[in-house]
């Protein structure tokens, strides 16, 4: 079982990766997520000793007190924590590319060029405007 | 009788999803927290509760708009969020309280005449960890589709 | 038999799940796809249920029952969100 | 419960922060820091009677449940985040740049610290990967708090790759587990010690691969330039102070405490890493006429050092890391801060806008010259006892390269901070130069920045307590994998 | 809802517990494969009109109503068998299988009017549902109930 | 260069020498203390840093006592000096400040006992000199000299603490007497030649030595007071002091001695030309002091009992007549406005007490007999003669003794007394007292030691004697009055030639073309013009802003050092082969499925889903991997995923981002000419790098995985909870008890994540809702 | 009494439709396409409150070849989409006949004539 496992997280990492070298800031996010699933699946499968994966969900019977035969429920808890936070990330950075993409008109990453700009013609650093926008509302908190 | 208006192509807002909406969301939260309560001994828990009653959460909020769904989450996701996670930081604290480290569970049978409830600081755990669930990833359905909601502003 | 007939309910509910899926990518509207997705909702619960008689544990039963009802919801908010937004096909 | 005290405290303040209006934030967050600096003094004092701090959370046993450890190497810098937290804090109520008024900017930074400090107490693998989540997630929303372009930019690059370091790491902590069947550092430390061979090497190695990333070393280290000058000036010194250092933290932890029995190969690759950063960092600098962007370079430069104190292997190497990371912290953040009060009174962080302060605001260029100085290594300083110790180990074991390179790029962090006191403050205002004539209101930050600089020149002059409390951290780990050297 | 599903898992499976025999159990078992499979082909069928239908409004049709049918089928097949089986997991067993097909049962309708709805929106224009036909079986309640339809129409969403 | 410079000093009847004057008051009595040390010395000690075994020790020896009087005695004169030249200058109370801290770290340096401590001291006198010679720190030529005296005693200064880790390691101590004491043991040490070279880098940067001699004509920007004290009397002699110092311990080394003559000798001969070079008075002077620390740089290195005495006898002699000459310098700069020697002549006239100053110091510059440089001379001659050194060393003296008699006559002789033809400009008088007193006693100094030279004996024995290789008393034994006529009056008179063809002498030698890009000073200027070529080079390489190419950078080289880690591993085992359930099959096929589709697809809500497929096969994993829980979290999880992804890509097509991923759909405003979308150009073509470190990640990842798995797993873990869930957390439901009871703490620690995940979107949602408001 | 009655029948209607509908889908699918003929009609209802309409469109999308697309309840219409147009005044008429009445008995419309 964790030969086919161990298949399906290198070709989700591999497709992860890829989409994270990409220009498209939307892809580059579904790479997170993929990268993300991949990760799961090791955490997930870092229970099964020696590869032997145990399926018996890890609930002590009613009549029992003692838990034996069943899966390794750490991976479990760790992967379940996992999963919800990768979900939040992917949010994240969902809401954060469609902002970016509300202000620059593209999903390009290739157009982030505003807080690192190209060099000027003599190869020095252009000078970042660097009146941030709240600079003239602090301004005028102090004027009054 | 002559309607008011002559017919529509398909009106703004659904009335068989407002409806359902309305019948489901108490729906669905009671099945969020019977998950929750029941997650200690089966399947289900803070984590997996909070996560259906975010997805009541959503039916409100493409019912209703995302406002709306927002302010169905009480005082509010980030101060329901907030609390959630102080409650479970409280239950933590009983321990200390009574000389047992920090999150160290505290059991008590309640006993009533009838049966016996045991009483643990597991669940106020798990509430605040579902209340926190439900709030963030709530407001993340919510204002996510609150996104689309120019058709109504 | 148990056997057989779980295999034969596996490959069917994955044989569905495949076919839902291709119409899921191939569209070609966004109507294609949620009522898709429908159908995959549907199918993985088949294959929880499968896994329920499997294992011997029915609590993946109420896998099931979790995930019909957050897989409506996803349905009618996707549905509905297309329903809201202006244009026509993607 | 004093063990808890590092994230607790300003996870409260945080989440009781979000709870409040804006308004009456600020009151609580005064609180919040001050309790936070007071416990982390105390945590200190407790680690210097006591050896290490523990709790086994939840009351099960170690190996078990997740358990706290808070040793001399966290509580020191527990309490250098606490007070690099009060600092920033206090330089905030100044109104050099003090970044958007946003709701979430207190819990935000409250949230970061209690990531920091998590990380800094946790004794278990995988708890430690929840506060990384939990200051990247901070560190993510403070960046985009402006929303501005630029900052959004900033955000998606940071966020790209620190993400990618996040994951990388979780991998690694499923290796581990995979292979122990442990998450706790105490029993990992005990199953590294029937470990050796290239397979656990290996699976080391992935962690402090994802751990440099965190770092910012050369050559994962793009986040860190993106993104450190599109913050408000006391975010961005708390970030100078903190951020990378969690990563170096973590090396310092996996190589030097918990899976001390690494081979030696790994110190040297991650020379090979540590080198290239310092170079590639200084050198990055001198291109910069932007002092947040110089200051951002510098600090992938300084983390060379910090990695280059790791791959050396000694306990003189760890307490020379050590050292170095609290001086880092102090020294990049009051820089970074100073910059922001250059900012606010010449109008531009750009050196070629600026000029003329050296007249206008001459405490300024004490505060600047002074921290410049320790950045550069120039005694006395504290900057050049923390490069003393690196420089001296290298020459004990006889690494005459490394020695080179760490003076050679001692030569170029004095170029660049020369040409930020040329052009900001020897250098007359060019024409149409914004010096505002009246008070500009930065009181609270001339408080910060020059409590830090005579905290650096303090530790300069009498660097003693500093230096045989870094040793003593690590000498009671009796993880020498070198002989001691002389004198 | 757990009083319930309790209550219903332990009279079911005392019920059975006491009253079935072997040869009742061969059946169940037979019975309740025969049904599963028959779920889950029409569950392949209903998928197979995904493809087969002309457009998202046919194919919602499958997807709805042959796919909810056949997942009841399936989870009452399953439980069939499983009764022969093991009749102390069938209380269990049935429980959930009532909830889950109570729960596909109201979310069917709605799911299906909002599918229809979205693959409405997206197919078809305004003029062209303006323009579809009234039909009334009954002339009297349409006088009643009904409007002109062939009145000028006003894009009612446009002028929200 | 520096004369270019309008001085705005004050001039005439200006204000009054400041009241700083009283200063002058603290040098003068430390001057007087430190006699008091002549018999018997002074030392004392306090623990310091025992970690690196350092003690902060003082010593007050004969050498460091020459020093003191050196640094208070000249200090004195400068502070009086500066009291009247930087007299209504608003930056004179920096200045003197500076000078202070400067002489206590001058003092600090040479009384240190210890090599970290003298380098501390060092390096703030390397600071303090950057200070000062920034005086006037809006002229960028100043700021160029400041940075290049720092650049360089900056880096000279590294090597220096190279230099004395080395030592310290080799001698295992820092402290100077011990190892001047134990020296014998470890001087066959495979690293102290390397030692050396370091601490040779050192004292040469500071004391101008070639081929780092160029900085120190250039400092000559700083104010006259600052000049004469720093650049010519006291901190470029700190490298003299240095090697002094440990003369003892090296001075019988082959390496010691060639260095130092050699390096020292080139630097004295090649200065005097390039002092010929010069028109600015004050470049000259300076140009002569570099000649003559070479001078003392070589002396030192000569063998035998002599050098030391030489040495600090020289020592002496020089700061009595360098430091009156700078002095000078400043008056006739401070009367004339000019320091360019084509623009003075016969200032004498006007100037008679600046005119005394100055023949008082040139005599003793040029070794006229009864000077004290005359002494000076004689005794390094007496050296050179009993160190049996190279006749072109030995002949080299007298070159550079004849360029100092020239050079004496131009700054005493031709600016004063020269009467170069033109009116002297009517403004041009006598400057101030205060300025007037400190070069006609120092220089006055000069003429009664070169008068009666036992007065300073009792100091100069001491001197020798601490730096002396054998402390035998043989030190002092040379016996001055038996002087080489002949070669005194060769120099004089060569000197006296040089000074008659002192201009066409320049002008010959600004004829010769030197290839100028050989010259170190030029060397200097290419580096620190290449730092921001390089610079630009690297940022170029590293901060081009392409996320995607960072990411390339960052993801290749974890592939690289994943592949490194696969490749280290020795043959491991493998799991054995397991055959999955039909499930598990069906999951991984549709991971290999999904992940090919969002490679190849170009449609955004497709790629999308195909992300969402991978969540699902995830699902079923779980499912048939025995973890409802898990398969739970995940189903809703990506539920709820499903809904935010429809969200965004709903509200971005409203923004204009269509759905086909390849194409720039940029709707950048300006560039409204809409492309077809045939001409669009394609993001991202498929290409072999990114695949290639896609690949090696995903089965670098995928095969340590297969590694990690054959343990040794300890079970110990599990088991505790398998045993201890239902008895003592009273939970059936073990992964449940594991999030809520023995590992709640990351269940906690996950919840604040996402809490503060969504204060982090919050701002950014607020910004979407306000740009939907705005028109 | 009346409306536990009119309730019963309508649950039973409920699943018998949703067999029906089913299985018809099924056969739908299986036989040609080309016979075909999908298309909208309007449909008016009676006297039926909002809850009522809901319950209607969903009975009536569990019609075989039924679905409601829309409730315009201000105009009492549904807007249905049919498999095929064909059969529309058969299913029109099947619906009303099997779910109107109940409706009106169990969710009346109230304040209207
Ligand atoms: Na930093
Ligand atoms: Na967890």
């Amino acid at each position: 079982m964790i030969w086919w496992l161990a298949v399906g997280v290198a070709a989700t990492m591999s497709a992860g990766i890829y989409l994270l070298l990409c220009r498209d800031m939307l892809r580059c996010i579904i790479g997170i997520s993929l990268v993300g699933a991949a990760t799961n699946l090791v955490v997930f499968a870092s229970g099964w000793t020696r590869g032997h994966a145990v399926t018996t969900p890890p609930f002590v019977p009613d009549d029992a007190t003692v838990l034996s035969g069943a899966a390794n429920p750490v991976p479990h808890a760790l992967v379940l924590t996992a999963i919800v936070i990768g979900f939040a990330l992917v949010c994240l950075s969902l809401v954060l590319v469609l902002e970016i993409v509300q202000q620059q008109g593209s999903t390009d990453s290739d157009q982030l060029r505003d807080a690192e700009p190209p060099m000027d013609e003599h190869g020095k650093p252009a000078i970042l405007d660097d009146v941030s926008p709240w600079d003239d509302v602090a301004r005028a908190e102090r004027a009054d | 009788m002559t309607p008011p208006t002559p017919p529509t192509p398909l009106t703004p807002r659904p009335l068989v999803l407002t409806t359902s909406a309305r019948a489901l969301y108490p729906i669905m939260l009671l099945i969020s927290v019977w998950v929750l309560l029941r997650g200690h001994n089966q399947p289900g828990g803070g984590f997996i509760g909070g996560t259906i009653a975010v997805a009541a959460t959503s039916l409100w909020a493409v019912a209703f708009g995302a406002k709306d769904a927002l302010g169905r989450i009480p005082l509010g996701p980030v101060r329901l969020g907030a609390g959630g996670a102080l409650l479970a930081l409280s239950s933590g604290v009983l321990g200390p309280l009574v000389g047992r480290p920090f999150l160290t569970h505290l059991w008590v049978d309640l006993d009533l005449a009838v049966t016996t409830i045991p009483l643990s600081t597991v669940l106020p755990f798990d509430l605040g960890v579902y209340a926190t669930v439900w709030a963030s990833l709530g407001a993340i359905c919510a204002h996510a589709i609150g996104l689309d909601e120019e058709a109504e502003a | 038999m148990t056997q057989a007939m779980l295999w034969i309910v596996d490959i069917g509910a994955l044989l569905a799940l495949g076919i839902a899926c291709a119409r899921l990518i191939s569209g070609p509207t966004q109507g294609d796809r949620v009522v898709a997705l429908d159908v995959v909702f549907s199918a993985t619960v088949v294959l929880t249920a499968s896994m329920a008689m499997a294992s011997g544990w029915a609590l993946f039963l109420d896998l099931g029952i979790g995930l019909a009802a957050v897989g409506f919801v996803a349905t009618v908010v996707w549905a509905r969100l297309i329903d809201k937004s202006p244009g026509g096909a993607s | 419960m004093l063990v808890l005290t590092p994230i607790l405290v300003p996870l409260v303040t945080a989440l009781v922060c979000a709870w409040l209006p804006i308004s009456r934030q600020r009151a609580v967050a005064v609180l919040g820091s001050l309790v936070h600096v007071v416990t982390a003094t105390l945590l200190l004092s407790e680690v210097a009677t006591h050896q290490a701090l523990r709790l086994e959370l939840g009351g099960w046993p170690a190996p078990f449940g997740i358990e706290l450890v808070v040793d001399r190497l966290g509580a020191t810098l527990t309490l250098l985040a606490a007070v690099m937290g009060a600092a920033t804090f206090v330089y905030g109520l100044s109104d050099a740049d003090p970044g958007p008024r946003a709701k979430t900017r207190i819990p935000l930074v409250y949230g970061l610290l209690a990531g920091v400090g998590g990380a800094f107490s946790t004794g278990d693998l995988f708890n430690l990967y929840v506060w990384f989540e939990l200051g990247l997630v901070c560190a993510v929303g403070l960046l985009a708090l402006a929303c501005t372009r630029r900052s959004l930019e900033a955000t998606f690059k940071y966020f790209v790759l620190n993400v990618l370091g996040t994951l990388l790491f979780l991998i690694g902590i499923a290796y581990i587990y995979a292979t122990t069947g442990h998450l706790g550092f105490g029993a990992l430390r005990q199953a590294a010690l029937h470990e050796d061979g290239s397979r656990w090497a290996a699976l080391v190695a992935v962690l402090v691969l994802a751990s440099l990333v965190k770092a910012g070393a050369f050559p994962v280290f793009s986040w860190l330039p993106a993104a450190y000058h599109t913050l408000s000036a006391p975010v961005v010194g708390l970030f100078a102070a903190l951020m990378t250092k969690v990563g170096v933290y973590t090396v310092l932890r996996l190589m030097g405490d918990v899976f001390p029995t690494a081979p030696g190969l790994m110190n040297t690759a991650l020379a090979a890493v540590a080198i290239p950063t310092m170079i590639i960092g200084v050198l990055g600098a001198a291109h910069h006429w932007d002092i947040r962007r110089i200051l951002a370079f510098h600090s992938a430069s300084q983390i060379g050092y910090m990695l280059l104190g790791i791959a050396l292997g000694t306990v003189s190497g760890y307490a020379g890391t050590l050292v170095y990371v609290v001086h880092h912290a102090v020294v990049k953040a009051n820089l970074f801060l100073v910059a922001g009060m250059i900012h606010r009174t010449t109008g531009s962080f750009d050196l070629r806008r600026c000029g003329g302060l050296f007249v206008a605001r001459p405490w300024l260029a004490v505060i600047f010259g002074l921290s410049a100085m320790s950045l550069v290594g120039l005694p006395p300083s504290s900057g050049f006892w923390a490069k003393f110790g690196i420089v001296r180990e290298t020459i004990v074991l006889g690494r005459f390269a490394w020695t080179g390179v760490v003076l050679g790029v001692g030569v170029l962090t004095l170029y660049s901070m020369m040409k930020i006191f040329f052009e900001a403050f020897w250098k007359k205002a060019p024409d149409g130069a914004r010096m505002p004539s009246g008070p500009t209101g930065l009181g609270p930050a001339y408080l910060v920045t020059g409590t830090l600089a005579l905290v650096s020149l303090g530790v300069g002059l009498w660097p003693e307590p500093l230096l045989d409390w870094a040793r003593s951290a690590f000498v009671d780990h009796n993880l020498a994998t070198a002989t001691e050297g002389l004198p | 809802m757990s009083i319930l599903s309790a209550g219903l898992s332990t009279g079911l499976s005392a019920g059975l517990n006491t009253s079935l025999n072997t040869s009742l159990n061969t059946s169940l078992n037979i019975g309740g494969a025969v049904v599963a499979i028959a779920g889950i082909v029409l569950m392949v069928i209903a998928a197979f009109g995904l493809f087969r239908l002309p457009d998202a409004l046919a194919r919602q049709h499958a997807a709805t109503k042959s796919v909810t049918l056949a997942l009841g089928l399936v989870l009452i097949g399953l439980a069939l068998h499983q009764t022969g089986l093991d009749p102390s997991l069938a209380g269990a067993w049935w429980s959930r299988v009532a909830v889950t097909i109570l729960l596909l049962l109201l979310a069917l309708p709605v799911a299906s009017h909002m599918l229809a709805r979205a693959a409405t929106r997206q197919a078809f224009s305004s003029q062209q549902l303006r323009a579809s036909p009234r039909v009334e079986p009954d002339a009297q309640r349409a006088a009643a109930g009904g409007g002109d339809p062939d009145a000028p129409p006003t894009d009612r969403d446009a002028s929200r | 260069m520096a004369s270019s410079i309008p001085t705005g000093e004050p001039t005439g009847d200006a204000p009054p020498t400041s009241r700083l004057i009283v200063l002058a008051l603290l040098p003068a009595a430390l001057f007087l203390l430190a006699w008091r040390a002549l018999d018997g010395g002074f030392e004392a000690h306090w623990t310091w840093i025992p970690t690196f075994g350092l003690d902060f020790g003082i010593l007050i020896d004969g050498l460091a006592l020459q020093f003191i009087a050196l640094i208070t005695g000249v200090g004195t004169a400068v502070f009086v000096y500066g009291a009247g030249y930087l007299a209504g200058d608003p930056k004179r109370a920096r200045i003197f400040g500076l000078l202070l801290a400067f002489m206590v770290a001058m003092l600090g340096c040479v009384t240190s006992t210890n090599l970290l401590g003298l380098f501390i001291f060092w390096e703030l006198t390397s600071v303090i000199s950057f200070l000062l010679v920034g005086t006037k720190h809006e002229y960028e030529a100043t700021r160029k000299s400041a940075q290049q005296a720092l650049m360089v005693t900056g880096a000279g200064g590294l090597s220096l603490l190279a230099g004395v880790v080395l030592l310290g390691q080799v001698a295992g101590t820092y402290a100077i007497p011990e190892i001047v004491a134990t020296s014998e043991a470890w001087i066959d040490h495979p690293w102290v030649p390397a030692a050396l070279l370091c601490l040779f880098g050192g004292a040469f940067t500071k004391s101008a030595q070639f081929p780092f001699h160029f900085w120190l004509p250039n400092a000559m920007a700083a104010p006259t007071p600052v000049s004469a004290y720093l650049h010519s009397a006291t901190m470029v002699k700190l490298g003299i002091y240095l090697l002094a110092r440990l003369h003892p311990a090296f001075g019988d080394l082959p390496l010691w001695q060639g260095t130092l003559i050699g390096v020292g000798g080139f630097t004295s001969v090649w200065s005097m030309v390039l002092a010929v070079k010069e028109r600015d008075l004050k470049r000259i002077l300076a140009w002569s002091t570099v000649s003559a620390l070479g001078t003392l740089v070589m002396v030192i290195g000569l063998p035998g009992p002599g050098a030391a005495t030489a040495a600090a006898t020289f020592l002496l002699a020089h700061a009595l007549y360098k430091a009156p000459l700078f002095f000078v310098a400043g008056n006739v700069d401070i009367a004339a406005g000019t320091r360019d020697i084509d623009k003075l002549a016969a200032m004498g006239r006007r100037m008679p007490y600046t005119a005394l100053a100055a023949l008082l110091a040139g005599a003793s510059m040029s070794g006229l007999p009864l000077s004290y440089g005359f002494v000076a001379k004689d005794i390094i001659k007496l050296a050179k003669s009993q160190a049996d050194v190279v006749t072109l060393v030995a002949w080299s003296g007298v070159f550079v003794g004849a360029a100092s008699v020239a050079a004496a006559g131009v700054a005493a002789i031709r600016v004063f007394w020269h009467s170069g033809g033109r009116p002297l400009p009517p403004e041009i008088r006598e400057v101030r007292w205060s300025m007037r007193i400190p070069p006609l006693v120092i220089g006055a100094t000069g003429i009664v030691f070169g008068l009666a030279p036992w007065l300073a004996e009792p100091l100069l024995a001491l001197s020798a004697a601490a730096m002396h290789t054998v402390d035998d008393g043989s030190a002092f034994d040379v016996e001055p009055g038996t002087p080489g006529w002949t070669a005194v009056a060769v120099t004089i008179v060569l000197g006296i030639g040089m000074f008659v063809v002192w201009d066409p002498l320049h002008r010959a030698l600004h004829r010769v073309r030197f290839p100028k890009r050989l010259t170190p000073g030029h060397a200097y200027e290419s580096f620190v013009r290449s730092i921001p070529h390089a610079a630009a080079a690297v940022a170029r390489l590293v901060q081009h802003g392409r996320i995607r190419l960072y990411a390339q950078l960052s993801l290749g080289f974890l592939a690289l050092g994943l592949l490194w880690v696969v490749a280290r591993l020795e043959v491991p085992q493998w799991p054995s082969y397991q055959p999955p359930s039909i499930p598990i099959i069906g999951a991984t096929v549709a991971l290999v499925a999904a992940s090919i589709t969002v490679c190849v697809v170009r449609d955004r809500f497709l790629l999308l889903l195909a992300g969402g497929l991978v969540g699902l096969a995830c699902a079923v994993v779980f499912v048939f991997g025995g973890a409802p829980d898990v398969a739970f979290t995940q189903l809703t999880v990506e539920v709820a995923l499903v809904v935010v992804i429809a969200s965004v890509l709903l509200r971005m097509r409203r923004i204009g981002v269509g759905g086909d991923i390849l194409a720039t759909d940029s709707i950048a405003k300006g560039s409204n000419n809409s492309t077809a979308a045939g001409d669009r150009p394609r993001l991202d073509p498929l290409s072999w790098p990114r695949m290639l470190i896609a690949v090696v990640t995903g089965v670098s990842v995928a095969t340590l995985l297969l590694v990690s798995v054959m343990g040794p797993f300890d079970p110990a873990v599990p088991r505790f909870f398998a045993e201890h869930s239902v008895p003592d957390a009273h939970g059936h439901n073990v992964v449940n008890v594991i999030l809520v009871d023995f590992r709640a703490f990351d269940t906690f620690g996950e919840v604040c994540v996402l809490l503060f995940a969504v204060l982090a979107m919050l701002p950014l949602f607020a910004a979407l809702r306000g740009r939907r408001r705005a028109p | 009494m009346m409306k536990i009655h009119a309730a019963v029948v309508l649950i039973y209607r409920f699943v018998f439709a949703l067999v029906t509908s089913g299985l018809t889908t099924a056969w739908v699918i299986l036989r040609p396409a080309s016979e075909l003929q999908p298309g909208f009609i309007r449909m008016s209802f009676g006297a039926i409150d909002r809850r009522g309409a809901v319950l209607l469109s969903g009975l009536t999308s569990l019609t075989p070849g039924t679905t409601v697309v829309d409730i315009d309840f201000e105009r009492h219409e549904l807007l249905v989409h049919l498999l095929d147009v064909r059969e529309a005044e058969a299913t029109v008429r099947h619906i009303l006949e099997h779910f109107e009445a109940p409706l009106t008995l169990l969710c009346p419309l109230r304040g209207r004539p």
